[in-house]
């Protein structure tokens, strides 16, 4: 894949351009994660508080 | 907590002064923008810096800067002589040393200086004359005000010729051998050598340094026969050493130096050296050095003596290829004779010219002598050397006169400006004078057409040169981007020869080539529309 | 409005409103200048120095001052403190404002304002530290905005709205934090690409660090130093909860002040030790450095930490003007006074007085924003319907 | 734990947390040395004469307006002039008192730089550096925001600032159109002194020093921009020092986009670790607050309970009390009307 970057800036916007799209799925798939992780905790639920 | 401070009776004023101090800090710091004022320093000959004492190390205050000449100056107003400040040692000569004849240190030389100097100027201040300072600060300048113009001085031949008119010739003045068994200082006749071949810069055990000999001889003979320069200016002083009088090709020294020698390895290396040796005209070079030492920067040896083929430590391991090839040194052949070509009338050509390239051709032009393996046998054969005299050569040409254009227009890229006349003759006939003035250009420019070589370089030698096109190409030329375009390449090599022979340097065009006359309204055509390079 | 303090009548044409309207028509005039003349008419912009006044005071300052609605979401939200609850709105609406404000100034310094969504939309320069510091700052303006739109939804009315919103104050903090920590710590790191240019007791590779770090310090000042200036004109619109709370959160935010000024004042000094730099702190910039560092960072630390102490409301209040007067110190010395500090006197850079007459309009517009949603929105008390609810 | 103690925690972790932030040097110095075969432009300032051709050349070819002093007026060397936005070159003239190479002319223009600063800088990419060596800019996605201008070490970027709507930024291009049809950059083409030599980088780079130790005394033995800030394209020769003609000796060699990319590799590390971080801590706090309510809840229960049991027992006392009395009382009732009922007995009969 070198022989195609020649320069540092070549070499720094795909890494960067990469990086930040990873970010922005992260970010996203986090807070689908922290509900999923979340999702079953009974005194968080306030559903589940008010059948107790 | 550091410091418990009770300041819940801070009231706002209290607060508000923290405020202004951090402003009034803000403004000093900007308001220092310090501007330094260039303090004009003074340039002075005669500057001696009073460091005795440093080597004693526990110096806390920057060297002293005395002005010597100022003070002998002001002493000679009181009428008194050196003997104010200087002892005479056992030989009844002043020591360049300050009250004192041992060069002892410490304490003892710093209350020296300090009683003596300090006393005096106030004995002057209040005899208000003219005084030095008397406060430390003002002798310990951590930022001097006057700096040293000294140059070194050094006896050429007609300093030396002239002193030796002088004392009618009388060499047991000045130059003397040091007799082991006798453990003094005699005359030998025929032995006189430089004074700097024995006193270094530095005194080593009993030789006194340099210094110390040439001002306790020359500067105490000056002033017992009140003759020549007795300040440090007199010698020192870069002014005063233009208004020495000199005389015109001084008479050689006679100090029975050969006139002419085949310069030629050392006698153990005889059947190894393999190059012919080289014819070497000694009285003849004597007028182009200013004193023995630009060579002989050693010893009045022979070079070969010390610089052996292999090279040894007598001669620091320097071959005596490189002692006579060096570029970058001022004592050997090939570096002397470079120095030669940054000369006005040579720069013109050489100066474009690549330094330090040795070209094979040179070397024929030297070592035309006899192999040293026969050099024996010559030596016994000859009764003079003279026979091997090279004798300069007229520059040749291959081709008549007349058969050298007398002008060469140049307009191949003529475009905004005409064509260039170039008088083509005239140049030549000037470099023809120079190479003819000077017999060193004259051995060396030797074989036919080399004057051609000035501009037509790069190329074989003849009648007709290539053209400069040829090389140099007009158009871009992707595949092939030479160093230098055509117009780049006129206008370096006329540009280069005019500056460096000092004629003036122009940047207005019309001076070589009239600007093009737009006559019939046709606009030139616009330098950068395409096609625009016409052939 | 609540019974226990009597409510102050703000007529139209009260001192406040006439100055504000004063430098606001001034402001549209520069505006026209601007928008006609182009950047040249109004500032003294030029080849050496390309950013003046508005980034150094308006960008930098500015986004500095509005760290407080990030801190004091984290202090109050993610670690818990409840009891610094009074003061999370004012924050969260300094916060947004400030941000807005920045914004607002941005459009005037950027040669085409419209196009200031190219670089996520049409051609984005990733190598760049400003694309991180524009997506961050856009993006930190969204989550701003949801944080601050229970307030405005309870002003409105809309339940079913706030309810959503509500719940998702916690991610919001979250995604502020890591946000605001972000483009803080870029906003410095711009500099680390002119290494020849900003004087070395400034420039250091912890620049994003100090930058981050001091500007927690300056979002908790903020906030000390806006509850100040509320309880001073908006005393009348505070509940007694928030009434009794302020001095609390005064000395709260003072203590956690100083404590981020100690570590701020260390990093800077180890920024001397690690670029060796000791030497310069005699020139005449070094002792302006050792004005700011012992002046701006160690004093205000100290003084905090005195008032703490002696539990001494006033001089908190004080210092935290003094910290906030730090902040602006430091910020304009990277942008203006030490950058291009190795050129001539002439090739100096000075602000046009049009320059801060536009800061001084986008502050004033700010103000009296300002003014509407706090006297109109439950910022200072609690909407009467939601008594307990968050 | 008081709250205190709690809060200097929390503080204490997000000071910890920027120290994660210390950038870390990037590890791609070396390792790009730029497109091939680019070319460049050698200028050996011992040559140039002041005669401003190139500058009238490059007015021409970006036929830029006239300058109010003509191109052959030599006055306008006196003091040192800038490039701006209607002119992309300048020749300045330095003069040096007793030395005998001045004065010494020297061309200002962009470097094109093999790692631009310029570049790096723009968050819309606008700068590129073309495989031909220029540098190259983009007016129709240019924001305006002038962070080129503060990027370039070279203070070579201008700007418009007259122009109210449209206002771009001017730099020297290297006649990048021109380039690609085969011509020579204006400037070079029109220097007569061939102080501007046109070439592939690598053989003006040879070129530099095979000039330098063909004539060692003309040259001060440095080729400029061959490691400045990562190397330029456009490289100078000279025969006094550079800082003498108005070149910033103290660069360094480190490419631009390397000064930022140790801070901007530091973003994905804190958009990953805060949130897991924060999270962690709001969990913690949101724990902490139930274990707090919990036991808050069971004081109070317990604290309910013991009042409750300390009021049964009383009752119960007190009932047993009251019963006693109870008793006590029935009996004392109970005899006192026996005696009552004995006295009226023997009322009756007596």
């Amino acid at each position: 894949m070198n022989e195609y970057i020649h320069t540092l800036q070549e070499f720094m916007t795909q890494t960067k351009g990469m990086l930040y799209l990873l970010s922005a799925g992260y970010l996203i798939s986090f807070v689908a994660f922290w509900r999923f992780l979340h999702g079953r905790d009974k005194e968080d639920n306030p559903k589940v508080q008010a059948k107790k | 907590m550091m410091i418990t401070m009770d300041i819940k009776g801070r009231s706002i004023t209290g607060f508000l002064g923290i405020i202004s101090i951090l402003i009034v800090l803000c403004v000093v710091s900007f308001s220092g923008c310090g501007q330094s004022e260039a303090t004009s320093l003074e340039m002075r000959p005669d500057i001696i810096e009073i460091d005795a004492v440093l080597s004693a190390g526990d110096t806390t205050r920057p060297a002293v800067l005395f002005p010597h000449d100022m003070h002998t100056d002001g002493i000679a107003e009181q009428g008194k002589d050196c003997s104010r400040c200087h002892l005479k040692d056992t030989d009844n000569q002043f020591s360049t040393k300050y009250m004192r004849l041992s060069d002892d240190r410490g304490q003892s030389v710093i209350d020296l200086y300090h009683d003596n100097c300090i006393t005096c100027h106030n004995e002057r201040k209040s005899a208000n004359m003219s005084s030095g300072p008397v406060v430390c600060g003002e002798c310990h300048r951590g930022e001097p005000i006057m700096v040293s113009s000294r140059q070194q001085m050094g006896f050429d031949y007609s300093l030396h010729n002239r002193h030796e008119t002088e004392n009618n010739s009388d060499c047991s003045l000045c130059h003397h051998v040091y007799d082991e068994e006798k453990k003094e200082l005699v005359y030998i006749k025929g032995q006189e050598t430089s004074c700097r071949f024995c006193h270094l810069p530095q005194a080593v055990d009993n030789v006194l340094s340099m210094r110390q000999v040439s001002h306790q001889y020359c500067v105490s003979c000056h002033l017992g026969k009140d003759k020549g320069p007795q300040n440090c200016a007199g010698c020192h002083d870069k002014k005063m050493q233009m208004a020495i009088k000199t005389i015109e090709d001084p008479p050689r020294i006679n100090r029975n130096q050969p006139d002419f020698v085949l310069l030629s390895v050392a006698a153990p290396d005889l059947e190894s050296g393999k190059l012919n040796t080289v014819p070497f005209a000694h009285d003849a070079h004597e007028r182009f050095t200013n004193t023995c030492r630009d060579c002989h920067h050693n010893s009045l040896k022979a070079c070969k003596d010390c610089h052996t083929l292999a090279g040894n430590e007598l001669g620091e391991g320097i071959t005596l290829r490189r002692a006579m090839h060096d570029l970058s040194s001022d004592h050997s052949c090939v570096g002397c004779h470079e120095k030669q070509k940054s000369e006005l009338e040579c720069s013109g050509c050489h100066s474009l010219m690549e330094q330090g390239r040795l070209s094979e051709y040179a070397c024929t032009v030297c070592h035309t002598g006899p192999s040293p393996a026969d050099l024996a046998s010559v030596n016994s054969h000859y009764r003079s050397l003279d026979a091997f005299r090279p004798e300069p050569a007229s520059v040749k040409m291959s081709f008549s006169d007349d058969d050298i254009p007398d002008t060469t227009i140049i307009g191949i890229l003529s475009d905004k400006y005409e064509p260039v006349s170039m008088a083509h003759k005239k140049h030549i006939e000037r470099l023809m004078t120079n190479i003819e003035s000077s017999k060193l250009a004259g051995h060396f420019h030797r074989h036919e057409d080399v004057i051609c070589q000035g501009c037509h370089h790069n190329s074989p030698v003849g009648e007709k040169p290539p053209r400069c096109a040829s090389c140099h190409n007009i158009q871009f030329d992707e595949t092939h981007l030479p160093e230098l375009r055509l117009q780049g390449a006129y206008h370096q090599q006329c540009f280069g020869c005019h500056q460096s022979m000092k004629n003036e340097q122009t940047s207005d065009c019309v001076k070589c080539h009239a600007e093009k006359s737009i006559s019939d309204g046709v606009t030139s055509p616009d330098r950068f529309d395409e096609g625009v390079i016409n052939e | 409005m609540t019974e226990s303090n009597p409510t102050v009548e703000r007529p139209l044409f009260c001192r406040f409103n006439i100055i504000a309207g004063i430098f606001i028509t001034i402001g549209l005039w520069l505006t026209y200048l601007r928008f006609t003349g182009g950047l040249g008419a109004v500032s003294n912009l030029d080849h050496y120095n390309p950013w003046g006044f508005w980034i150094a005071f308006d960008l930098l300052c500015g986004v500095a001052l509005a760290a407080g609605g990030y801190t004091t979401a984290a202090a109050v939200e993610i670690f818990g403190m409840k009891k610094f609850h009074a003061a999370l709105r004012p924050a969260i609406l300094t916060g947004f404002l400030g941000y807005s404000m920045v914004a607002f100034a941005l459009l005037y310094d950027v040669g085409r304002p419209w196009r200031l969504p190219y670089p996520f939309v049409v051609s984005p320069g990733v190598t760049s530290v400003m694309f991180e510091v524009g997506a961050c700052v856009a993006l930190y303006l969204t989550v701003l905005f949801l944080e601050f739109s229970p307030t405005a939804l309870e002003w409105i009315g809309a339940k079913k709205l706030r309810r959503i919103a509500v719940r998702l104050t916690v991610l919001l903090t979250i995604m502020g934090v890591v946000l605001s920590t972000l483009h803080q710590s870029s906003l410095g790191a711009m500099f680390l690409l002119v290494p020849s240019k900003l004087h070395p007791l400034w420039y250091s590779p912890y620049i994003p660090v100090f930058f981050f770090v001091s500007s927690i310090a300056a979002g908790l000042s903020m906030v000390i130093f806006e509850g100040t200036l509320a309880h001073n004109s908006f005393k009348d619109k505070m509940d007694e909860q928030h009434l009794k709370s302020a001095d609390h959160i005064a000395l709260g935010f003072g203590k956690g002040a100083s404590f981020v000024l100690a570590a701020y004042f260390a990093i800077k000094v180890f920024g001397v030790a690690l670029g060796n730099n000791w030497h310069l702190l005699g020139t005449n910039y070094g002792i302006w450095f050792l004005v700011e560092v012992f002046g701006f960072i160690l004093l205000p630390c100290f003084l905090f930490a005195i008032g703490v102490r002696e539990q001494n409301v006033k001089l908190i209040r004080w210092t935290a003007f003094l910290t906030v007067l730090g902040i602006v110190v430091n910020r304009l010395n990277v942008v203006l006074i030490c950058f291009n500090w190795q050129l001539p006197a002439d090739q100096r850079y000075f602000p046009h007085w049009m320059e801060i007459g536009i800061s001084i309009f986008v502050i004033t517009v700010g103000l009296v924003i300002y003014r509407f949603i706090v006297t109109r929105m439950p910022i200072l008390y609690e909407h009467p319907d939601y008594k307990k609810t968050h | 734990m008081s709250s205190t103690s709690r809060r200097n925690f929390m503080k204490w972790i997000t000071v910890a947390g920027t120290a994660a932030i210390l950038p870390k040097g990037a590890k791609a110095h070396g390792q790009f040395d730029g497109y091939p075969n680019s070319y460049g432009v050698l200028h050996d300032t011992t040559l140039c004469i002041g005669c401003r051709s190139c500058e009238a050349a490059c007015n021409e070819v970006n036929d830029f307006p006239q300058p109010e002093k003509p191109f052959d007026d030599k006055s306008v060397l006196d003091e040192k002039r800038q490039t701006n936005d209607k002119c992309y070159t300048v020749v300045n003239k330095y003069e040096k008192d007793n030395n005998a190479k001045s004065p010494v002319f020297r061309k200002f223009q962009c470097n094109h730089c093999k790692e631009p600063a310029c570049a790096s800088a723009c968050f819309v990419g606008a700068f590129t550096k073309t495989p031909e060596g220029a540098v190259v800019y983009d007016a129709t996605v240019c924001v305006g925001c002038r962070y080129c201008l503060i990027a370039c070490p070279f203070y070579v970027p201008t700007y418009e600032y007259d122009e109210a709507l449209e206002p771009r930024v001017m730099k020297c291009t290297m006649c990048h159109p021109r380039l690609l049809d085969g011509k020579l950059p204006g400037c070079v083409e029109a220097c007569p002194q061939g102080a501007l030599t046109f070439g592939k980088r690598e053989d003006l780079i040879k070129t530099a020093h095979e000039r330098i130790r063909k004539h060692p005394d003309r040259y001060i033995d440095h080729v400029y921009g061959e490691k400045e800030v990562g190397g330029t394209n456009w490289i100078y020769l000279s025969g006094i020092p550079f800082e003498e003609i108005g070149f910033h000796a103290s660069l360094g060699t480190t490419p631009a986009p390397e000064l930022t990319s140790g801070a901007l590799s530091m973003v994905p590390i804190v958009i990953g670790v805060w949130p897991a971080l924060l999270g962690g801590i709001y969990v913690m706090t949101q724990r902490k607050e139930k274990i707090a309510a919990e036991e808050k809840a069971e004081a109070v229960k317990n604290a309910v309970d013991a009042t409750q049991a300390t009021a049964n027992e009383e009752m119960k006392k007190a009932s047993e009390k009251a019963k006693q009395n109870k008793e006590k009382a029935v009996e004392k009732a109970v005899k006192e009307a026996l005696d009552k009922a004995t006295k009226q007995s023997g009322k009756e009969s007596s």
